[in-house]
C-alpha cells in the first residue's frame, strides 16, 4: 500500500456519504485495478498456452470490492462463485493465492489444484469452496448465517452469483428460510445480463432480479454496479440489517461481462459488436479511477506509483505459481475422508507417474470442455 | 440393562447428544411439536427449544444445502428428510457439495452432518414412501452411509455418525421402528463406522444382509438349520465404508454367498457386495455368488397383493439359500 | 342430475356476476357436497379398517370446483394433488373411481391399485397422475401447456398444491420458464394454513404466497376458498388470460383444512381445540349452500333429492369397489415400460401369490406410514 | 460412406429426426444461438426457429420436469443438460417422475423423452466437468440408458431413443465429440436400443465397455495380441436394459471377464455386469471377473498429473487384461 502514503492531498467530500476516508477510497481503487490486472494477465497466460482454462470477473469488480469492503474481514463469510476474484481478494486472497489455482500448483490454497481455475475459496479468510453446479452455495451461506445466529457469533454471511443461477431452485428455498428466521445473510446478485449466450429477457420475465425479494418479505435494491460507493453503501445497509437481526436483504448490482464467459466461449456468436463497445462504458474501473482523480485522490503521482505496483504483483504472482510444484499423484486419495479409511483402496496402478503412454487413448486429446 | 424400541433407541441418542454438545441440532419437517412423522424426535422441541429442533418449509434441498453450510461454521446438524424417497431433491446438494467439499478445498472445509431418513417397505406405503435409497449414495465417495439393524447398532452408530467429522447418511427401516425391540446399554458406547457384524456363526453358506434384511436373513437361516444347512449371517451395518474383511473372511469360510437387499436387484447396492466378493473370495468360491432382492420395477406397488410380492422376505430368501445350498 | 330437474323457481342474481345460471350453480353444489359426502366415506372406512390409509379434501372442496370448473373438460388438462378430490370428480371421475384408488382394486382407473389413496390420475380426463414427492406436478403442468402453445391447442394447463409445496425450488423454476414465454398455465395454491403441522409463519415470511406473482412479472390473485364463485371469477378471468396467450397466473385460495393432515396424523398435537373448532366457519360447503338456499335455487325439495341422490352415488361406490378385485401379482411388472422387455427378468419367485408366511417377517407388521 | 466426427453424427441426427418428425424439440441452457457449448445444436436453432429450439434459463430440473409434461401432452422433447454433472438437481424429476409415470398410472401416460449430456473425463473438466452418472440412472427401472461410442452407432441409438416411447437417458463422452470419426451412412437405419455389439472377437478374455472405454478396451486388446492373447471387446451401447445374451455369451466363450469403467469403482455401473457375469457365467469363469475402473475420490481432479492418475487407458486395460490372462 505504498501508493496511499504518496498522495499528495485529500479531496473533500467524495467518501463523505459512505463515511469513507480517502485512504480507504484508495485501497478500494487499488483493489479493483489489481484484481483486474491479474485477471488480464490471467487471459494473456491462457492465448500463451499456459493456463487451459479462464473465467474472468472483468466488469464485476467494482461491485465486489464495493460490497465485500463493507463486511468485517477474519470474521464475517462468503460463498463466492466463480466470477468472485475480486471478491476473494478484498476478503484476503492475494494475487498468488489466485494464480496458485490458475496454474493448479499443489499448494493452491483454493484446491490444492484439484478444482478449475474460478473454483476459489480460503478457510483462512472464511471464504467457502466455490463448486461448479452455481447456486447451491446460497444454501450454504444461510446456513452459515443460521449457525451464526445459533451461536450468537454477530457474523454474516454473504453469497454472490449471477442473475441466471439466481433462477435456480436453491435460492427460493434459500430466500424462503433465511426470511423466515431474520438470518443475517446477504444475496448479491451481479447482473451481468447473460448467462453465457443466454439473454436476461429470456432468463427472467422481470426486469430486476431484485423484484423477488417482496415475495419473502424482505428488501430488495437494485445498484448501479459500476458505481462503487454505491455498492459499499447498499451492502453496508444490509450488513447492518443482517448483524441487528432484521434478516437478509437482496441486492442486484447491475454489472456487465466484458469477457467472453469464458475462454471456452466465443461471445461474437450471440452478441453484437456495437453491444459490446457500448458495455465498455459500464465499467467500473474507468469510472471510479475518474471520480477519484477529479476528487484529487488519485493524483499522478500516486496513480504511476499503483501501476507500478499493481504490475509487481502481478509478474511476482505469475512467476511465484509458475514456479511451484504439481500435486502429487500419491496425495490423489487423500482427504475423501477426513481420516485414511482403511478400505478405500487404490486403484491396481497404484501412485506411479504411470508410463508414458498413459492418459493417451487412442483419440488423442479432447475439446476444452465449454461453459463453467 | 434396559430394552427399547428401534426408534426409542434412535430417539434417545439424538436427545442424548444434544446434551452432550450443544453444536448438535436437528432440523427437518416436522420435527418440532410434532416430534417427527414417526416421532423419532418426539420430546426435544420441549427440551431444547426452537433454535435447536428446527421445523423446516418443505423444501429438501434447503434442509441438506443449509444443513452444510451450518456444519461449515461450527455446527453438527442431524437432518431428518421425512422419508429417504423425498432425498431425491436434495440429491444435488448431498452429492455435489457435502460428498465434494473436503475432497475438493483439499481438506480446508470438512461437512460433519448426519442425515436421517426413514426408508424401506412393507408397510403400505407404495411406490413413494417404501423406497431404498442407499445404492445411490454409496456409489459416492465422500460420503459414508450407515443401516443398522438393533436397537443397540442404532444407539451405537448413531452416536459414531453425529460424532464423526464427515457427511453421514443414517437410513432407519421404517418397519423396524416399533417392531424391533433389543437391549441397549447406558453406558456411553459406540459402534465404529465400517465395521460389520457376524450377527451368526456358519459353515456353508453366508448371507450378506443389511437393516430389516438382517433380521429376515437371521429368520431364514434359523429356518433352514433343521434342513441341515448352516448359515453364517453378516449384518453389514455400515455400507460405506465397506468392511471387505470380515465379508470376504466369512465366504472365504463357507465357500458360498447370498447378498439379500430389498431394493431392486439391478444395480443396487448388494451388486457392489457381490461383485467384490466374486473377485476377492474367488478361489474360495464352491457355488455362484447369488443375490435376493427386490424386483425391477419402479417402485412398491401400494395394493397388498402386489407388496407382498415385491417385498422380500424370509420365505424367498431361505428359497435362495437352499438353492445356494444344492450347488 | 336428477336433482337440477326438481327446481321449483330461479332466484335471480347470484350466478349472474360469475355468468352462471342456475342450472349451474346448483351442478356446482352438488359437486362439492359429493366430494365431501365421498371423502366422508373414506374416513369411516378407514375407522373400520376398510382402507388402511386415508388424505382427505375436505375444507378444499369449495376452491376445487369453483376452480375447475372454469376449465375446458375434455380439453384443457390439470396436474392435480393429494387434496384434489373435488377438482378431480368435477374434471370427470366419478365416486367409484374416487373409492377404487382407496381400495387399490385392478380397475382404479389412478393406478391399477399400485399407488397410495389420494395419487389420483386419469388420462381420459386429461388428469396426470399424481405424485408424492409434491411440487414436481408443476413443471409437468407448465410443460404440457408448453406443448399446448407450440401445438397450437387452445389448451390451459392448470396445477394445484399446498402452500407448504409452494416453497419447493421447482415452483420457482415453473413459474420463472411460464412466465418467459407467457404459456397457458393457472397456478393455484390452496393455503390451509398448515404444512402437515408446520404453520404458516414457519413456512413462509409473507402472509400470501401470491406475493410471489411480482417476482415473474404475473398477476397474483388472492381470493376466499370459501367462496365458490369468487373462486370461479378468479380462474375464469385466468383461464381467459392464458389462453388469449397472455401468459400464467397465481391463484392462492385461502382454505381450511378440517381434517388432520391424513389418517395417520394427530393434530391436536399442534393444533388447538379453539382453533380447530373456529376453522369450521370456514367450510364453503355451508357457505355456499346458505348462498343458494338464500336465492332460492336450493329448495327444501331439491336439497332432500340431492341429499339422497348423494348418499346413493356414494353407496353404489363403495360397494362397487369393495366387490371389484385386486390386481394379479402376475401384472407386477408390466408397464415398466411401453414394451415387455426381454431382459427384464422377474424374480426367481415368479408370480406366484407366496405360500403362506410369505411377507410375514420376524417382526410382524410395522407401523403405518406417517404423512403423505 | 460419408465419414463424421461422433458430434455431427449427433448433431444431424437431431436435426433430421426434427425434420422427420415436427413433435420432436430440443430444449437445454445455451443449445439456440450458441447451439449449445460444444455445438451439438449448432444449426438448429436458425432451422427450426425459437419455438422448436428453446434456451432455457439455467434450471436442470425445469429442463427435465418441463420436457416431461410436454412429452405427456403430445411432443418428444431432446432435453440437453450441458454437462452430465449439472443432472443432479434434475434427479428427482427424472428418478422419481419420469421413470415412474408409466408405471405408476398403469400406462395411462408415458414420457417419450431424451435427455442428452455429455459425460466423462480427460479433458481437464476437474470434479464439476467429468462426471460419469450413468449408475445412478441405469438403477433405476423405468428409465432407459444409452452411451454410444461411435459414431454410427450415435446416430443410429439416437434415432431409436427419439423414437422411443419411455424416457432415455443418452451420455455422450465429450472427449469423443471431436477426436473420434467414422462411417455413418445416409440412410434411415436405427441401432435398437438393448443390444450390445461385439467389437472385436477373441477367445481367452472378454472385456466389457462403453463409451471411450470401449475405444481404449479395443487399443489395448490390440496391444496385448502380439503377447499373444486374444480379447474380444463387448461394447454395450446400452447399459439398461442390459444385453444380458451377448455377455454371458461371450463370457462362457472366453472364460474371463474384465468389466471396465471410468467412473468410479465402487458402486459403479461395471459392479453390476461383473456381479451378473459372477453368477450368470460362474460354470464356465477360470478367473475372477474383475474391474478396471476409476478410483474411489470424489471427483476427477484437475490438475494433469492427478487427473492422468485418475483416468482409465489403454495401459491400465493392457495391465488388468494381462494379470487375468495370466491367472
Ligand atoms: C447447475 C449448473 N448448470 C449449468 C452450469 C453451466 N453454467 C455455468 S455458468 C452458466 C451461466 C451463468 O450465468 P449467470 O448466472 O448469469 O452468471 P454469469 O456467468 O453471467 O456471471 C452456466 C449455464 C453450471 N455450472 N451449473
Ligand atoms: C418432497 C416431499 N417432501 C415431503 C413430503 C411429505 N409431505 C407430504 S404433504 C406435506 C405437507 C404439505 O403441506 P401443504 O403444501 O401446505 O399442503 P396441505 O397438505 O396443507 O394441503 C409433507 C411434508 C412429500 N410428500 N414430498
Ligand atoms: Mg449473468
Ligand atoms: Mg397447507
Amino acid at each position: 500500500m505504498t501508493a496511499t502514503r504518496q498522495r499528495a492531498k485529500a479531496a473533500p467530500h467524495l467518501g463523505a456519504a459512505a463515511g469513507l476516508d480517502d485512504d480507504e477510497l484508495l485501497a478500494m481503487y487499488r483493489m479493483v485495478a489489481l484484481a483486474r490486472a491479474v485477471d488480464e494477465r490471467m487471459w494473456i497466460l491462457n492465448r500463451a498456452g499456459r493456463i487451459p482454462f479462464v473465467i474472468s470477473g472483468q466488469g464485476h469488480e467494482g461491485a465486489q470490492v464495493g460490497v465485500t469492503w463493507a463486511l468485517r474481514k477474519g470474521h464475517d463469510w462468503i460463498a463466492p462463485f466463480y466470477r468472485s476474484i475480486a471478491m476473494c481478494m478484498t476478503f484476503g486472497m492475494s494475487a498468488r493465492d489466485i494464480m496458485l489455482a490458475q496454474y493448479a500448483r499443489a499448494s493452491d490454497p483454493s484446491s490444492g489444484g484439484r478444482q478449475m481455475p474460478g473454483h476459489y475459496g480460503d478457510r483462512r479468510h472464511n471464504l467457502l469452496s466455490v463448486s461448479s453446479p452455481v447456486a447451491t452455495q446460497i444454501l450454504h451461506a444461510v446456513g452459515i448465517a443460521l449457525a451464526a445466529k445459533i451461536r450468537g457469533t454477530a457474523q454474516v454471511a454473504l453469497t454472490a452469483m449471477g442473475e441466471g443461477l439466481s433462477n435456480q431452485g436453491d435460492v427460493h428455498e434459500a430466500l424462503n428460510f433465511a426470511a423466515i428466521h431474520k438470518l443475517p445473510f446477504v444475496f448479491l446478485v451481479e447482473n451481468n445480463g447473460y448467462a453465457i449466450s443466454v439473454p436476461a429477457v429470456m432468463e427472467l420475465a422481470v426486469p430486476d432480479v431484485a423484484a423477488r425479494a417482496a415475495g419473502y418479505g424482505i428488501p430488495g435494491v437494485v445498484v448501479d454496479g459500476a458505481d462503487v460507493l454505491a455498492c459499499y453503501v447498499a451492502a453496508k445497509t444490509a450488513i447492518e440489517r443482517a448483524r441487528a437481526g432484521d434478516g437478509p436483504t437482496l441486492i442486484e448490482a447491475k454489472v456487465t461481462r466484458l469477457t467472453g464467459h469464458s475462454s471456452d466461449d466465443q461471445q461474437t456468436k450471440y452478441r453484437t459488436e456495437e453491444e459490446m463497445a457500448l458495455e465498455k462504458g459500464r465499467d467500473a474501473l474507468p469510472r471510479f479511477r475518474d471520480q477519484l482523480r477529479a476528487a484529487g485522490i488519485l493524483t499522478p503521482a500516486v496513480e504511476a506509483a499503483l501501476t507500478e505496483e499493481i504490475a509487481a504483483i502481478v509478474t511476482d504472482a505469475t512467476e511465484f505459481a509458475e514456479g511451484e510444484p504439481d500435486p502429487e499423484p500419491s496425495t490423489a486419495m487423500r482427504w475423501v475422508y477426513a481420516e485414511d479409511w482403511p478400505s478405500e483402496t487404490p486403484p491396481p496402478w497404484g501412485f506411479g507417474e504411470g508410463d508414458d503412454d498413459a492418459g493417451s487413448g487412442s483419440e488423442g486429446g479432447g475439446p476444452a470442455a465449454g461453459g463453467d | 440393562m434396559p430394552t427399547r424400541t428401534f426408534i426409542e433407541a434412535i430417539r434417545e441418542t439424538i436427545a442424548g447428544e444434544m446434551r452432550r454438545d450443544e453444536s448438535v441440532i436437528v432440523l427437518g419437517e416436522d420435527v418440532g411439536k410434532k416430534g417427527g412423522v414417526f416421532l423419532a424426535t418426539d420430546g426435544l422441541w420441549a427440551e431444547f427449544g426452537s433454535d435447536r429442533v428446527i421445523d423446516t418449509p418443505l423444501t429438501e434441498s434447503m434442509i441438506v444445502g443449509a444443513s452444510i453450510g451450518a456444519a461449515v461454521n461450527g455446527l453438527r446438524p442431524i437432518a431428518e428428510i421425512q422419508f429417504a424417497d423425498f432425498i431425491h431433491p436434495a440429491f444435488n446438494q448431498i452429492v455435489s457439495e457435502a460428498a465434494r467439499m473436503r475432497y475438493r478445498s483439499n481438506n480446508a472445509v470438512g461437512v460433519p452432518l448426519t442425515i436421517r431418513a426413514p426408508y424401506g417397505g412393507g408397510v403400505h406405503g407404495a411406490l413413494y414412501h417404501s423406497q431404498s435409497v442407499e445404492a445411490f449414495f454409496s456409489h459416492v465417495p465422500g460420503l459414508k452411509v450407515v443401516v443398522p439393524s438393533t436397537p443397540y447398532d442404532a444407539r451405537g452408530l448413531l452416536r459414531s455418525s453425529i460424532r464423526d467429522d464427515d457427511p453421514v447418511l443414517f437410513f432407519e427401516h421404517k418397519k423396524m421402528y416399533r417392531s424391533v425391540r433389543g437391549d441397549v446399554p447406558d453406558t456411553d458406547y459406540v459402534v465404529p463406522l465400517g465395521r460389520a457384524a457376524i450377527t451368526r456363526p456358519g459353515t456353508q453358506v453366508t448371507v450378506i444382509a443389511y437393516g430389516l434384511m438382517a433380521h429376515y436373513a437371521l429368520e431364514a437361516a434359523e429356518r433352514v438349520e433343521e434342513e441341515g444347512i448352516s448359515v453364517e449371517v453378516v449384518d453389514l451395518r455400515t455400507l460405506r465404508p465397506l468392511d471387505k474383511e470380515t465379508v470376504i473372511g466369512s465366504v472365504r469360510k463357507t465357500g458360498k454367498c447370498l447378498v439379500v437387499y430389498e431394493d431392486n436387484r439391478f444395480g443396487g447396492y448388494g451388486a457392489e457386495v457381490a461383485a467384490t466378493v466374486a473377485e476377492e473370495a474367488f478361489d474360495y468360491l464352491d457355488g455362484p455368488v447369488t443375490r435376493i432382492a427386490g424386483p425391477d420395477v419402479p417402485g412398491v406397488p401400494y395394493n397388498h397383493v402386489l407388496e407382498d410380492w415385491f417385498m422380500v422376505d424370509p420365505t424367498k430368501i431361505t428359497a435362495g439359500i437352499r438353492k445356494l445350498a444344492a450347488y
